[in-house]
């Protein structure tokens, strides 16, 4: 334990203060309820892997290819056409494409930043969701770096944007803000990676050991001769698999001691990473000059908004899971309340920044600037701006009360909208400024496409297609973290406690 | 064939014994041992006796490596093997190139603390002849346990097993290499 | 035996690290070299429908290059000429040739002539031949010796780099506007006549864009 | 609390009071006596920097109590002590903020700190006055004098009101151990967080940023409570360190909540950089005029020639985030007490500075000068000094007093045990 020099002289009355201290009750559910010992959470979470993929999952996996097939043909349609077939064209050269870029990289947010921001701030509760949330942040990723690639145009010239010397014997020109982009998301997505990674080693270490054992004991209980064949072979390839990904992790003390390190480390890293990214994906609206973009404020409000959709798009996840999987001992109704008041708290942020921007507008005396929020909430798009400002604001505001946060369908219904609303964000943002520009003889009406439509619903389902994926081969939490944090693990008193429970 | 010895190891019944064995051990003097369970011990480097952990030292390196690497590319190909003018800004400046500086800074620092995190633990290692036995793989589950190395000079196999003993260990068992 | 792998697995991470680096440089120079114009471009010498020699008739001949390719030094685009210039000597001129049986029958026929286009900028880029020719560009300067090329060929990269070199540094390519359609001009060396050209890009004015929109329009 | 103790923070509390009213008497002569100068707002600024140094303080130190609970922090209890002492300076910073609407008034110039306040203020480079300026008359709604007023006594009543409360419940929990106080503070915090939020942007705009009427920035209050976060975790912990030094908190202030507030400490000169950054960045960027002024005038004196404030401006990018930065990033320096406290002075120092780069600077009317006007230099005066010590020496009077009504660390608190046994 830390050693202190100023706690070796505590002197007579300082004594006495100490001996007065009588800290009162508080009630707080534990993380893990029930009195679970580690058995019980090893168990839990492998099974999840290690058992046959139950019929729901097959159900879902189906309708999320099918899904998946829409982005596919949208694509197809695109790059065998040209980009004109999404629904792009003066003065709004930025359409949905670019919406849903920043939708998908806001929901990516969340995950990061559970894991990032949550360990730094010692946040215990973070350890049941961090694992789904980091995952959640790959794939939308994924979804996310589709739309700037197709939007592009000629995207087998895309490779451009990387600092490789290139057929035009040019670098690339990194006073444009995609440029920024494409190095503040490729950056994000690896990082996200490692860090998703280092984080599930000594859990893959965990499954590796239990498909060894299972196997050098060679019991498979199963129904006809084929399965327990086919539950065998599946063991070998789990062996090997996790085997390999896991690097030989041992569980030694020393790992641990570097692995805490490094964590932490990389903690501290992608905290200010994940404020980076969405800060340069504001940067490509705010640096410009357009009434509405341009706006000192869209870095915090940008990254507010990102963690706010981000814990809805966790809670519209794990909430059918927890079902699903019978996790309420792992994902307690603490942990809900949590993620309930993050989504209050920045949705809140959120609508300071709208109120700000508004009064700013109004303050900064400028004609245009004033004009451009008079019309967002006055406009053609104004039925845009209220299912926008509703969702976002008035909809988390419900989260003040206990009974609302203990329904858990009405928080994932809730959840729901506050995706919606966040899409409509970036909706208002993009569109409204360029429909109604400077030049009022130029303004326009934006409308999608189909194959916008078809490319955008699409990527609903490649993202469910990896998460599935995911739940299937990958530990959905992690074991040791979560044993990290019950009773059992502290190093003084609790003895026993986790013996008892057998 | 004369079989080499790895270690041996000790289980420990619950976070407290273990961490007091942990004490122990490093008291006796052991340089080559280890805990090993399938969670991170609350103060379990400071039981073992270890220092803070040297990874920052890669994170900060790799840091370093990203923030000089790509302030030269940015000026290397903005403002030396290709300048260009776009929108009025200078060749090169450190305000529009420092979201690049700053990504690849995190890039590389993220890169040297996952490399760091595997070179001081001395992985991949896919191999251990910790695996050989079949005790160990419980650690993953719920089993607590402590190895001592053969390699360590206070080795012996008859004392180390009664200190093993002493300190509260059961199902002590010597492992082959 | 519950190791999973022997213990040779042990150096494989190494080695793997190592071939990655080597794959990826290889990968890196691989883009450089064959994905640049140089590669792809350079040297691109399609059969043309009529064998027409441009030595023969540019070179041996002298015709100028604006007998056939007429307006370009008045108007962006520089044409391919129509069968009607051919045959206003080749209704002379080797009349009843087997060679240009092609030609004749696009005369007859008013079908032009498939010829297949050697140089060619993305459409993207806007290029400007009586800007360039004017202000004492000339065509060897992207086109390379074409009074020497039986079969044309692509001589040069014309990718952007290309451009922009020219558009940095116009003095080392400008020339005396009557020298334009010679293509044997040799840059003088004496100073005074260097200095003499290089005056150029003041006294006509002579701006090249730098700017993306310059030519990305 | 030991008699000892008791003796000392007396005494402190004394000392602290008589200091800081000889200092602001001087001050107030400083005022007055530069009302002739060329610059008669000078003295006024100096007062402000004063005050506004000591209220970011106070208001950070607001925020963090209230984050604090809102998040259920466990490790800071015995810290959070310490910053409910603070929370007791707002009625005095109240009083202290009265002059500078006052005294204009009384001398029958209202507009000398705040252009705006009198119509009649010429415009710099002889645009007309105030009142015929299209910019403001378009803000004359929010900028006037009765709307000032009426705003400066609602801030001050929610600073107030939630600083009056969360001590109460607090020093209460003392006496009676009772839970339902510390279920209200959270409750009081959850919603206060956003009265505060919003009463300190909208302070930030009124009290600084329409020192400059015509620049506007939607980032303005979220670098104010930025600095003030910096400020404040500077500020409680050197008290921290200082007063377990002298006994008062000996043995409950470890070098585990040093490490934490440490860590804080480096979060908030990221998120400070990151707030000023994305605003200069952004101007930069979109280079409008009606933005890129703000930023030219702390740079050149409009000839291209860089004036004082350049220097200060790069003073604030190496020594306000920099070299603390990578001076927390050390684990050494976040638990050793001397680097710690070296730290925490040098952040204090260029917050003021900051201050001065933020508040200072301005157009002054010199016909004389080649465009009708200069701009304001920096310079540090002795009435700067005197009005940072004269408030400081008021709030340290308040917190000394303050310290007399409840223990050291808050007892009965659910968490303190936790605190108490805080650990790396």
């Amino acid at each position: 334990m830390s050693s202190d020099t100023t706690n070796n002289s505590i002197d007579a009355g300082q004594q006495a203060l100490l001996d007065k201290v009588a800290p009162a009750t508080l009630e707080e559910q534990v993380l893990v309820t029930n009195n679970r010992d580690f058995s019980w959470v090893t168990n839990k979470i492998c099974r999840i892997v290690e058992s046959n993929a139950p019929n729901w999952w097959w159900v879902c996996m189906s309708v999320a290819l099918v899904t998946a097939s829409f982005t596919l043909m949208g694509l197809i349609w695109l790059v065998s056409t040209g980009v004109g077939v999404w629904g792009l064209a003066n003065p709004i050269n930025w359409g949905w494409a670019i919406v849903n870029f920043v939708f998908w990289i806001g929901i990516g947010h969340a995950g990061t930043l559970i894991s990032a921001i949550l360990c730094l701030l010692k946040q215990g509760w973070r350890t049941s969701i961090n694992r789904a949330a980091e995952a959640m942040t790959i794939f939308a990723v994924v979804c996310a770096g589709i739309f700037p690639l197709f939007h592009v145009g000629r995207v087998w010239f895309a490779w451009w944007l990387f600092p490789l010397p290139n057929a035009n014997l040019i670098w690339p020109q990194f006073r444009s803000p995609l440029e920024w982009d494409v190095f503040a998301v490729s950056t994000y997505g690896t990082v996200s990676v490692l860090f998703w990674y280092m984080g599930m080693i000594p859990d893959l270490g965990v499954l590796r050991d239990r498909a060894v054992q299972r196997l050098s004991a060679g019991v498979y209980e199963e129904t006809s001769k084929l399965r327990e064949s086919m539950a065998r072979y599946a063991d070998v390839f789990r062996k090997y698999f996790y085997g390999i990904l896991a690097m030989g992790w041992r569980n030694a003390g020393n790992h641990w001691r570097n692995y805490e390190m490094a964590y932490l480390l990389l903690a501290g890293l992608s905290t200010p990473l994940v404020l980076s990214v969405h800060t340069i994906v504001s940067f490509d609206f705010a640096v410009a000059v357009l009434p509405g973009w341009h706006t000192t404020i869209f870095p915090p409000y940008f990254v507010a908004g990102a963690i706010f959709s981000g814990f809805g798009m966790v809670l519209t996840l794990m909430l059918p899971l927890r079902a699903l999987y019978g996790l309420h001992d792992l994902i307690t109704q603490r942990h809900i309340d949590n993620m309930c008041k993050i989504c209050l708290g920045t949705g809140s942020i959120v609508g300071y920044a709208y109120i700000m921007e508004f009064f700013i507008a109004w303050y900064g005396a400028n004609p245009y600037e004033s004009f451009a929020f008079i019309n967002r909430a006055f406009g053609q798009y104004s039925w845009a701006y209220y299912i926008m400002f509703s969702c976002n604001v008035f909809t988390p505001q419900l989260f003040w009360f206990k009974a609302v946060r203990e329904n858990a369908s009405l928080v994932w219904i809730m959840s729901i909208l506050i995706n919606v609303g966040m899409w409509f964000e970036r909706f208002v943002i993009t569109v409204t400024s360029l429909a109604n520009d400077f030049l009022p003889s130029s303004w326009g009406y934006y409308s999608p496409t189909i194959v916008d439509i078809f490319t955008f619903a699409g990527t609903f389902g490649l993202f469910s297609t990896l998460f599935l994926m995911f739940l299937r081969f990958l530990p959905l939490m992690p074991i040791g973290e979560i044993k990290f944090v019950m009773p059992q693990a502290d190093p003084h008193g609790h003895s026993d406690d986790g013996k008892e429970s057998q | 064939m004369s079989e080499e010895i790895y270690g041996m190891v000790a289980s420990f019944k619950d976070t407290p014994s273990l961490y007091h064995a942990a004490e122990k051990v490093r008291d006796a003097g052991f340089k080559y041992w280890d805990t090993y369970s399938s969670f991170p011990v609350h103060g379990m480097p400071e039981a073992q006796g270890q220092a803070r952990s040297k990874v920052p030292i890669f994170t900060f390196i790799g840091g370093l490596t990203g923030l000089t690497l790509g302030t030269a590319m940015v000026w290397y190909m903005n403002a030396f093997d290709y300048p260009l003018i776009v929108g009025g800004y200078p060749f090169f400046s450190p305000v529009f190139p420092f979201p690049i500086m700053y990504e690849l800074t995190i890039l590389l620092a993220a890169f040297g603390t996952l490399g760091g995190m595997f070179i001081m633990n001395l992985l991949p290692q896919h191999y251990n002849s910790l695996f050989n036995c079949a005790k160990f793989l419980e650690v993953s589950d719920e089993r607590l346990m402590i190895a001592i190395e053969a390699k360590d000079g206070q080795y012996n196999h008859e004392a180390t097993k009664q200190f093993l003993e002493s300190i509260g260990g059961f199902d002590i068992e010597e492992v082959k290499a | 035996m519950a190791n999973i792998f022997p213990k040779w697995v042990n150096t494989v991470p190494i080695k793997v690290i190592v071939a990655l680096l080597l794959i990826k440089t290889a990968i890196v120079l691989g883009i450089t070299y064959y994905f640049s114009p140089q590669y792809t471009r350079v040297g691109y010498a399609p059969t043309q429908p009529v064998a027409f020699s441009h030595e023969f008739h540019a070179g041996t001949l002298e015709i100028d290059c604006r007998y056939c390719h007429t307006f370009v030094e008045q108007s962006g685009h520089s044409n391919v000429p129509g069968t009607n210039v051919c045959m206003s000597c080749h209704s002379m001129v080797l009349k009843d040739d087997a060679r240009l049986a092609t030609v004749r029958q696009s005369y007859d026929s008013g079908e032009p002539i498939p010829w297949v286009r050697v140089h060619k900028v993305p459409d993207y880029v806007y290029f400007n031949h009586a800007v360039h020719v004017n202000r004492g560009i000339s065509c060897v300067e992207c086109h390379g010796k074409v009074d020497e090329m039986e079969v044309v060929y692509h001589a040069k990269q014309l990718s952007m780099g290309f451009c922009l070199e020219c558009h940095r540094n116009p003095e080392d390519y400008i020339r005396p506007v009557e020298e334009v359609y010679n293509l044997d001009w040799e840059r003088p060396t004496d100073p005074g006549a260097v200095k003499e050209i290089e005056e150029f890009v003041h006294d006509w004015g002579v701006n090249p864009p730098q700017s993306c929109s310059g030519c990305h329009r | 609390m030991s008699d000892q103790d008791i003796k000392n923070i007396n005494s402190t509390g004394f000392f602290a009071l008589l200091i800081g009213l000889v200092a602001l008497a001087f001050s107030i002569y400083g005022i007055f006596s530069g009302l002739d100068s060329e610059d008669p707002a000078r003295g006024f600024l100096s007062w402000l920097i004063g005050l506004s140094f000591w209220l970011s303080i106070a208001l950070g130190l607001l925020f963090i109590t209230q984050i604090w609970y809102v998040f259920h922090a466990r490790w800071p209890t015995i810290i959070r002590r310490q910053c409910e002492h603070f929370l007791s300076v707002f009625p005095w910073l109240f009083i202290l903020f009265i002059p500078l609407f006052v005294i204009p008034q009384m001398i029958g110039e209202p507009g000398i700190l705040w252009k705006w306040l009198d119509g009649s203020n010429l415009l710099p480079g002889g645009h007309g006055t105030v009142q015929e300026d299209p910019l403001y008359q378009w803000k004359s709604i929010y900028l006037n004098s009765n709307a000032f007023i009426i705003r400066a006594v609602i801030y001050f009543l929610v600073f107030f009101g939630l600083s009056y409360f969360l001590r109460k419940w607090s020093f209460d929990t003392d006496k009676t151990g009772d839970i339902q106080n510390t279920h209200k503070a959270r409750r009081l915090s959850s919603v206060g967080l956003f009265l505060l939020a919003t009463a300190s942007t909208l302070a930030g705009i009124d009290w600084f940023k329409s020192l400059d009427y015509h620049w506007f920035s939607t980032m303005y209050g979220v670098w104010f409570f930025a600095a003030s976060m910096r400020a404040a975790l500077s500020v409680i912990l050197i008290f921290c360190i200082v007063v377990s030094a002298k006994g008062y908190m000996k043995g409950t202030f470890k070098q585990a909540h040093r490490y934490d507030l440490g860590c804080m400490m480096l979060a908030f000169t990221i998120f400070w950089a990151y707030i000023s950054f994305s605003q200069y960045f952004l101007i930069y960027n979109a280079n409008i005029p009606e933005e890129t002024y703000w930023y030219n005038i702390r740079e050149h004196d409009g000839y291209g020639v860089k004036n004082t404030w350049w220097a200060i401006s790069l003073l604030l990018i190496f020594a306000h985030f920099i070299i603390p930065f990578l001076l927390l990033l050390w684990y050494k320096t976040k638990v050793v007490v001397s680097r710690l406290v070296f730290v925490a002075i040098w952040i204090l120092t260029f917050h003021l500075v900051d201050l001065y780069w933020n508040l200072i600077p301005g157009k002054v009317i010199d016909l004389t000068a080649s465009h009708g006007y200069y701009i304001r230099q920096f310079s540090v005066e002795i009435f700067d000094i005197a009005a940072i010590v004269g408030v400081g020496g008021i709030c340290i009077w308040s917190v000394c007093r303050s310290m007399l009504k409840a223990e050291p660390i808050p007892i009965k608190d659910p968490n303190i045990l936790k605190s108490l046994n805080h650990s790396e």
